[in-house]
């Protein structure tokens, strides 16, 4: 049962690859930007898999209970405030490629392209 | 047991990201990231971090899925794929097959020995309970001993939420604003039954979510997660009502005050640590008991933190509401 | 008990992540989206008892209050697609 | 007595459980979208009740209680009118209930 140790990581291996794997394989602008949020959740998911301790609780000290196990604290204080930014940039990003719509009249990236090289 | 829960929950992960790549329809692929947001939230719960999980929650239910479909309805919703571009998956799949050996190396999951485990983190869990005294120690690390941390994300989140007002507030000119939908503006209105419903839920979220910035020093919560969910019984109320109503509960004036006042509050609790005699962002020279300094600092900053948040959130919602249709 | 109860809402949501997945029309897709929502809430709450932290009900507690804004943002989206439809023809006619 | 209690909550927490999965099952085999929404909708909010209630026995008397009790009303309240607002919208989109289920896609 070694390998269930390894699971969480594998997985983010995997889900990284597939967010890489979209954003440089596809050519449509909002699907590359949903390509970036699996990324980030991937990046999430690690940091998150590495504060887990055994027979651990999270850490929120509770009153008149001692010899308590604490999971790590630290990557969940780094993690809770990147899943705000991250919908604060994803935010900005969609902006821009609305932006774009309306510069090309398309978000597909071979067609805006098609449109710089023509001017 | 509870592992084999998370890997199962980790297997549909997989499963949705390649779903949500592999569909054509930008449609079907926001909502299947709405899925792939509450596997991720159950899996944070199941990994201990519960704080995580309660934003994941209050970002990914309702505000993450509102601001994609607001940019699908700006720029269609078919994805045309000329340029498959298969290919790139070969050193993809590589790179994957690198990382997984790479990951032989690793401690296993819930190692206590894990090198993770031996630096700082120990230190937080002593000392919380002597410096600082509250018991949700992820609240006292975000507030108070990684403080410059969460003011600079603040920043991060305020700059995002300006570049979305300067990219989408201006009006194009020349196209004399387009006949909007008369519904588009109207919200839901004729759906009797929803809008009396979500009246109904307003106050509770907006109750819950000061619940959530007030509790946060001792349960799951803090002033990012209640932005959040304060910000999605806004915005709930402007998809019942139109944006126009909702801008009349919370004008924009307003909005911008929230944006620039919260983050205000954070740089002012830390200049009048330096005032009175400590450091920047240093509370607990604010009160004349060190700890109750730190208390009084961490609620004020949270406060803050929330504000900031919700304004934001409100700010980037409105600029993709208010683009008129093309 | 608490793991048979579980197991039964894990299943549940592999077989509505399926039916997300398989469609065939948009609706049913929301319908399972909405579906995984309240089997999370379950999941979520039967989880706080089997870690023996219940105050930690307040996650499941955010989903019930948060999780119906996505149906709306959905019902909206449909609706101004279909009003923008509907003015672009009166416009092109 | 804590007996009782507890038979009684693991009864409903098991039968939450069937109700949940035949639910899951209907979602995924019923033939077309009217179908589909009402084996969602009708064990959503049964397993629903029988769960929290199931959970609610165990934890007695305390403030989880309260909150559970908050989050059943929340979802008996949210859960029909979700699924209301779904409906409506197919209906006002032209699928037509009882059709064939060719014309809805799928076998």
């Amino acid at each position: 049962m070694e390998w269930l140790g390894l699971y969480n990581y594998w997985v983010f291996a995997i889900v990284l690859m597939l967010g890489i794997y979209t954003v440089i394989a596809k050519g449509n602008l909002i699907k590359k930007l949903l390509g970036l949020s699996i990324f980030q959740s991937a990046v999430f998911l690690l940091y998150i898999t590495m504060d887990k301790v055994d027979g651990g609780t999270a850490p929120i000290i509770e009153a008149g209970v001692s010899n308590q196990v604490f999971s790590n604290p630290l990557p969940q204080v780094l993690i809770l405030t990147a899943i705000v930014v991250g919908i604060s940039t994803m935010a900005l990003g969609l902006a821009i490629v609305v932006r774009i719509k309306e510069a090309y009249g398309s978000i597909e990236e071979h067609e805006i392209q098609a449109k710089d090289e023509y001017r | 047991m509870m592992v084999l829960f998370s890997v199962f929950l980790l297997t549909l992960l997989v499963i949705t990201a390649i779903a949500i790549i592999r569909t054509t329809d930008l449609f079907v692929a926001v909502m299947l990231t709405g899925i792939f947001s509450l596997l991720m939230a159950s899996v944070f719960f199941i990994l201990d971090a519960a704080d995580v999980a309660l934003t994941e929650a209050a970002v990914g239910a309702g505000i993450s899925t509102v601001l994609f479909l607001g940019a699908l309805a700006l720029t269609g919703h078919n994805e045309r794929s000329l340029r498959p571009g298969r290919w790139l998956a070969v050193p993809v799949v590589v790179a994957a097959a690198l990382i997984v050996y790479a990951t032989f190396d690793n401690p296993r999951l819930g190692d206590p020995e894990a090198p993770v485990h031996q630096h700082v983190a120990p230190w937080y869990l002593e000392q919380t309970p002597e410096l600082i005294d509250i018991p949700n120690v992820v609240t006292a690390i975000l507030g108070s001993f990684r403080g410059y941390d969460t003011l600079g994300e603040v920043f991060v989140v305020l700059t995002a939420a300006i570049g979305v007002m300067m990219l989408l507030g201006t009006r194009h000119g020349s196209a004399a604003s387009p006949v909007r939908p008369a519904s588009a503006s109207n919200g839901l209105r004729h759906h009797l039954i929803p809008r009396v419903l979500g009246r109904l839920l307003i106050p509770f979220i907006v109750l819950f979510g000061l619940y959530v910035q007030f509790h946060g020093e001792y349960g799951p919560g803090g002033g990012f997660q209640a932005g959040a969910l304060v910000a999605a019984a806004i915005i709930l109320y402007a998809l019942l009502e139109g944006e126009g109503p909702a801008l009349t509960v919370v004008p924009l004036s307003t909005i911008a005050a929230m944006m620039a006042g919260g983050a205000l509050l954070y740089v002012l609790v830390g200049l009048a640590g330096i005032v009175l005699g400590g450091n920047f962002l240093d509370y607990s020279v604010l009160l004349s008991n060190p700890v109750s300094g730190q208390h009084l600092g961490i609620l004020l900053i949270e406060l803050g933190v929330g504000v900031t948040v919700c304004g934001c959130l409100l700010s980037i919602f409105h600029a993709f509401a208010a683009r008129d249709i093309h | 008990m608490y793991y048979a109860a579980s197991i039964a809402i894990l299943v549940t949501m592999a077989l509505a992540l399926t039916r997300a997945m398989a469609g065939p029309s948009v609706y049913d897709r929301v319908l399972a989206v909405n579906m995984l929502g309240t089997k999370t809430v379950l999941l979520l709450s039967v989880i706080a008892f089997l870690y023996g932290r219940p105050d930690f009900l307040d996650l499941a507690l955010a989903y019930a209050l948060i999780n119906f804004i996505g149906v709306l943002a959905v019902l909206k989206f449909f609706q101004n697609a279909a009003a923008r439809s509907a003015v672009n023809k009166s416009a092109e006619n | 007595m804590a007996l009782v209690i507890d038979l009684l909550s693991w009864s409903l927490l098991s039968i939450g459980g069937i109700f949940i999965l035949i639910g899951g099952i209907g979602v995924l085999r019923l033939p077309e979208f009217y179908t589909r929404m009402h084996a969602a909708s009708l064990t959503d909010s049964m397993g629903t009740i029988l769960i929290l209630v199931g959970i609610m026995l165990q934890s007695g008397a305390s403030l989880a209680t309260i909150k559970l009790i908050a989050i059943l009303v929340f979802m008996l309240l949210t859960g029909p009118t979700a699924t209301y607002a779904l409906a409506n919208a197919a209906l006002l989109s032209g699928m037509k209930p009882g059709g064939s289920a060719a014309a809805n896609g799928e076998d």
